[in-house]
């Protein structure tokens, strides 16, 4: 590490964030996300496809903390890698994959499907081409120490007022409400 | 749901729907699994963890105790009995002489019976702490084992002064016992006696307040009183279900009616019950032994039994209370030196058929659980 | 080295979006469809959080959580949806799913 | 000395290399907490054997080094070169990858772990949020090894064991998170995530959690004592590797080295679990009464305390050599154990001096060198007294049903554990 980076983060460090992002990190974690991406679409096996799509998730984490969002970060852990791909992997061995990793794995209409994400892929390349001088080129740097408080006043409201979004939250609590009352009931054993 | 009560005789070679349908699926516990207590092997039907049923595949250990009695003289035959059930070897051996001085209307003397009953009682000890330690090595107390080997080891020590063998002991013979008894035998014996009642304690203390404990054996493999008359079972799992029946109180052999001891029963039936009937049956076997030892008379230990034993021709059924249930032996003689048929019936082979009631609509670990509160030795139950 | 603006980010959330569509438009395992559907997501919001990074607010971010719990709720319903579909019909693949009722 | 390296040092506020951005010292600490980590669990291993062994009257590992001190040492070895066994059935991959998964996510966790206020490799802002999440990849590992054997215990194994964690997960967080509101009564209102902060808020309102508002920080703790022996698959809670009824749960199919990783995970995932129960209920890296006994010749008392047990272990193995039975067989062992007795004296000496060179309470070296070393000290036998405990419990209980385990988690950890929340959140709003 050359003295000039060094006395870069530690003036990082006067001004109160943590140096985490570096290009380094960034083409590693760009590059793991993508390439595990590409595994989780094309792996016959679905616990394949699983694990890569786990190193998928860890890698965009990783982005979420160089994007100074700790919390968010943190949620993905615990909710996707932790929870939502165990679930994952929960119904993949329940149902039979052996033999569905013997079928046929693309459907009949698959160029169809990819002619149609090529075009959709056309779209972006012109997009950010064609729009990239509209993106301000700045990254302003949030106070990652208190992310989390942020995030919380936004959520829940602070100092007795409602926050912006409290009510929009206590929809979504109700919305995962909705959906475990859905999944048990139709998962349940029929009685015969 | 299927009610697994009511499913009919198992056809378990496949499930019939499709594993997801109902999470049934077939496995295979043993002959190889620390759980079964040697090579026996279930095959168990499950609906998720629940047993749906069960079916015992025995034969492992088979090794033709009753064709062999064919071939054999009597006195000859005398060992092999110790093989079957070898954490009870004494009992074995007593059940089969006394069943051939049956056979041949002699009587042991009285010396010889006492010594008899307390070699017995000691066995039954024995027998009960081995369960002990593997039954809650099972359910996952990995403790009591150590504790029941240790006391154990006393007892082996005093067979081992008496006859030279821990195990096998072949203690006895036809016609009363082949040793009298080493000098300092009954103090030994009492030594042992107040040695190992505050061991009992200690085995209780670790166990029988322990909630986990109570909570995997109560209400677990319960079988009732009349289920358990009809499959035949006997011992302590059948006194666990209330019924007191005895063969040292209910048909007296040896020198059991001079004894005065108490017949502990459960009330549920279910593996606590049978639990603490035989930590019951300790200290009442301790109370046995205490007075045998004290009023053990003197005289001859051998009855007057021809050098060559040709018993005459008729057949005989006699059983004892071995401490996993009523050990018969079944005799047909032809006049011969040799048995015409010898039919052993082994406590726990036939204990060993109540698994399948007591654990329908249980889980997996509850059929560990059973396996080992039914107190089987394959070596009895293949013969 | 080049400093890493929100272009870069935007340039990989569209990549793992691009992967889940075709993910999910040929694919015919309904898990991995599934798996595409929260490749999709995870585009978004790094989308998201990336923006929240360029305007200074946090509005971004606390979208992303809503985001996350949408995927919470989608990935059990869909799942319970594969499991009882797997019971009736003992396939898992899409192309097979084609009647409304059975 | 280059830059980099000395300007972590010098800084004279108390920070981590993470939040100082260090990036050297940050690795350094890594290093050390994985050196650290490992020996723990070599020692943990041996002690397990050595204490299960006398619960059960019996001497455990004698042959290996005196009183089997070499054990793990030669377990390890033998585990390395054994043969490594893939199963023909299985899937190569997923099975070669599953005990780094679980492996990764145990040894993830001691980046937040704070041995001290400045001794942790990183101080975040969403400490016990990472921590916990990351654990909870570790069930991953367990799962995919359960499937990848391609046998049916193992999947069994792995399903349950997955299920228990998930479901003692839910208990575990919401006793966490009345921890957590304690830390939001200062006057500002604002609790924290960070595990330095929520031992600093503990250092602050002078009390530790476990008894804050008592009893509830009392039953906040031991619900999370209780969750976190499921959370590990000990016993009782060892449904995932019940001997008696699924051989080895999901590492039946497994030998050698990679049982070994399988092994290693667990002890460190048990040691992480017990400093989330330390940071957040016992103070941390707090010494006992910091505020009852506060004068400096206090903390001198204390600060010989980690010289004093070294001193004791050393005494006791120098017993150890001195009822070595006097016999030619014994020469080796005994010249072995007296050896270890000498070294752990002369760590004891080192300590004694540091301790005595540093008593006085200025920012010299020495004085932190000895700050440190009591701080990591403290959180060390706190940690330990929970290993312990794990030893006790597998010696003295009986193993719990599944379907019982289940019904613990459901219907009385949770339920106790959000009425502990709602009560801690109540009595704080009345309090403040």
């Amino acid at each position: 590490m050359n003295p000039a980076l060094n006395s870069g983060l530690n003036s990082a460090v006067n001004a109160g964030m943590a140096p985490v992002a570096t290009p380094w990190f960034f083409y590693v974690l760009a590059g793991l996300a993508v390439a595990s991406g590409l595994l989780v679409i094309t792996r016959r096996n679905a616990v394949h496809s699983a694990l890569a799509l786990i190193v998928t998730l860890l890698a965009v984490t990783g982005l979420y903390l160089m994007l100074y969002a700790p919390f968010v970060a943190a949620v993905q852990i615990f909710v996707y890698a932790g929870g939502i791909m165990l679930l994952f992997l929960f119904v993949i061995m329940l149902v039979n994959i052996e033999r569905s990793s013997k079928d046929r794995q693309f459907n009949r209409m698959w160029p169809v499907g990819l002619a149609a994400a090529c075009a959709l892929l056309a779209l972006f390349v012109t997009a950010f081409v064609k729009g990239k001088a509209l993106f301000p080129d700045r990254m302003i740097s949030l106070p990652e120490s208190s992310n989390t408080q942020q995030i919380a006043g936004m959520l829940y409201g602070e100092a007795g007022r409602m926050g912006e979004y409290t009510f929009a939250f206590e929809i979504a609590s109700l919305l995962l409400l909705v959906a475990i009352l859905g999944a048990v009931i139709m998962t349940k054993k029929k009685k015969i | 749901m299927t009610d697994p009560k009511t499913l009919s005789p198992l056809d378990l070679d496949t499930p019939e729907k499709p594993f997801l349908d109902a999470n049934e699926l077939v496995i295979n516990m043993g002959p190889q699994h620390p759980a079964t207590h040697g090579v026996l092997r279930v095959i168990l039907r499950l609906d998720g963890e629940r047993v749906l049923g069960l079916e015992c595949v025995i034969g492992y250990l088979h090794r033709g105790v009753e064709k062999i009695a064919e071939n054999r003289t009597y006195t000859m035959f005398n060992p092999y009995v110790d093989r079957m059930d070898y954490v009870a070897a004494v009992s074995n051996g007593l059940g089969y002489c006394e069943a051939v001085e049956k056979l041949l209307s002699v009587e042991a003397p009285p010396r010889a019976q006492y010594i008899r009953v307390i070699l017995t009682e000691l066995n039954r000890m024995a027998s009960h702490q081995l369960w002990l330690g593997t039954h809650a090595l099972d359910i996952g107390a990995i403790t009591p084992l150590f504790y029941t080997f240790r006391d154990r080891e006393e007892i082996l020590k005093i067979f081992e002064k008496y006859c030279g063998a821990r195990l096998t002991t072949h203690a006895f013979r036809i016609g009363g016992c082949q040793y009298e008894t080493y000098a300092g035998f009954e103090k030994e014996v009492k030594n042992f006696l107040t040695f190992v009642a505050p061991k009992i304690d200690e085995y209780e203390e670790l166990l029988t307040t322990n909630r986990i404990w109570i909570e995997r054996t109560r209400n677990v493999g319960v079988i009732s009183a009349a289920d358990a008359i009809a499959l035949g079972v006997t011992g302590p799992v059948l006194r666990a279900s209330g019924v007191k029946w005895d063969l040292r109180k209910a048909q007296p052999y040896a020198a059991y009616s001079e004894f005065d001891f108490e017949i502990p029963v459960g009330t549920n039936g279910d593996t606590y019950d049978r639990y603490l009937v035989r930590m019951a049956e300790m200290r009442q076997s301790l109370r046995i032994i205490e007075q045998a030892v004290n009023r053990i008379p003197e005289g001859p230990i051998m009855a007057k039994v021809p050098k060559i034993i040709k018993p005459p021709v008729g057949e005989i059924y006699h059983s004892i209370e071995a401490p996993k249930g009523e050990l018969g032996y079944f005799i047909v003689s032809d006049g011969s030196t040799q048995p015409y048929r010898l039919r052993v019936r082994p406590p726990s082979f036939v204990n060993l058929q109540a698994l399948d009631t007591m654990v329908r609509g249980l889980l997996v670990a509850d059929v560990v659980a059973v396996i080992g509160t039914i107190d089987i030795v394959l070596g009895e139950v293949d013969r | 080295m080049v400093p890493i603006t929100t272009f870069h980010y935007l340039v990989v959330a569209a990549a793992l979006f691009v992967l889940g569509v075709i993910g999910v438009l040929t694919r015919r395992n309904v898990v991995i469809v599934l798996m595409s559907i929260e490749l999709i997501l995870n585009a978004v919001n790094l989308n998201l959080v990336a923006f929240s990074r360029m305007w200074g607010n946090l509005h971004g971010q606390v979208f992303s959580i809503f985001v996350t719990v949408d995927a919470a709720a989608e990935a059990a319903v869909g799942l319970g949806i594969l499991i009882a579909f797997f019971r009736n019909k003992e396939t898992i693949n899409v192309d097979e799913i084609d009647l409304l009722k059975w | 000395m280059p830059n980099f390296i000395m300007s972590y040092l010098n800084s004279k506020d108390a920070i981590t290399p993470g939040a100082a951005g260090s990036q050297f010292w940050a690795l350094v600490y890594v290093f050390i907490i994985f050196t650290g980590v490992s020996v723990a669990v070599m020692a943990m291993n041996w002690l397990e054997r050595k204490a299960l062994a006398h619960f059960q009257i019996r001497l455990g590992p004698m042959r290996v080094g005196p009183h089997g001190l070499l054990q793990p040492i030669a377990d390890a070895i033998k585990l390395m070169l054994k043969e490594d066994i893939i199963p023909a059935e299985a899937d190569q991959f997923v099975f070669w990858v599953a005990p780094l998964i679980g492996l990764l996510a145990a040894f993830t966790v001691y980046t937040v772990i704070p041995f001290g206020p400045s001794q942790a490799v990183s101080d975040m802002n969403i400490g016990i949020l990472f921590m916990l999440g990351v654990s909870s990849l570790g069930v991953l590992g367990i799962v995919v090894a359960g499937w990848a054997s391609n046998s049916h215990y193992p999947l069994i194994g792995a399903l349950r064991s997955s299920a228990q964690m998930v479901s003692y997960e839910v208990a575990m967080g919401l006793a966490v998170v009345s921890a957590i509101l304690m830390t939001s009564l200062n006057a500002t209102g604002t609790g924290t995530l960070s595990m330095i902060g929520i031992v600093q808020a503990q250092q602050q309102q002078g009390v530790w959690f476990i008894f804050k508002f008592f009893p509830l920080g009392l039953i906040a703790f031991g619900i999370f004592a209780i969750a976190m022996i499921a959370e590990t698959n000990r016993a009782p809670f060892d449904m995932a590797e019940a001997e008696s009824e699924l051989t080895a749960g999901y590492h039946t199919e497994y030998s050698g080295l990679r049982w070994s990783l399988f092994m290693l995970a667990e002890y460190a995932a048990m040691i992480a679990v017990s400093s989330i129960a330390v940071a957040l209920w016992l103070g941390g890296w707090m010494r006992p009464f910091p505020n009852l006994l506060n004068a400096p010749a206090w903390d001198f008392i204390f600060s010989l305390f980690p010289a004093l047990t070294f001193f004791g272990l050393a005494a006791i193995a120098t017993v150890g050599v001195v009822r070595m039975p006097a016999h030619s067989f014994f020469k080796i062992q005994r010249i072995g154990l007296a050896a270890f007795a000498a070294l752990l004296g002369f760590i004891a000496l080192v300590l004694l001096v540091i301790a005595i060179a540093g008593r006085s309470a200025d920012a010299s070296v020495a004085a932190r060198f000895r700050e440190g070393i009591d701080y990591v000290y403290w959180f060390v036998f706190k940690v330990a007294i929970f290993m312990y405990l794990f030893i006790w419990y597998r010696a003295t209980w009986p193993r719990y049903r599944f379907d019982q385990l289940m019904k613990i988690g459901w219907k009385v950890m949770l339920p106790i554990s959000l009425v502990v929340l709602i009560m801690t959140a109540i009595v704080g709003v009345l309090v403040s």
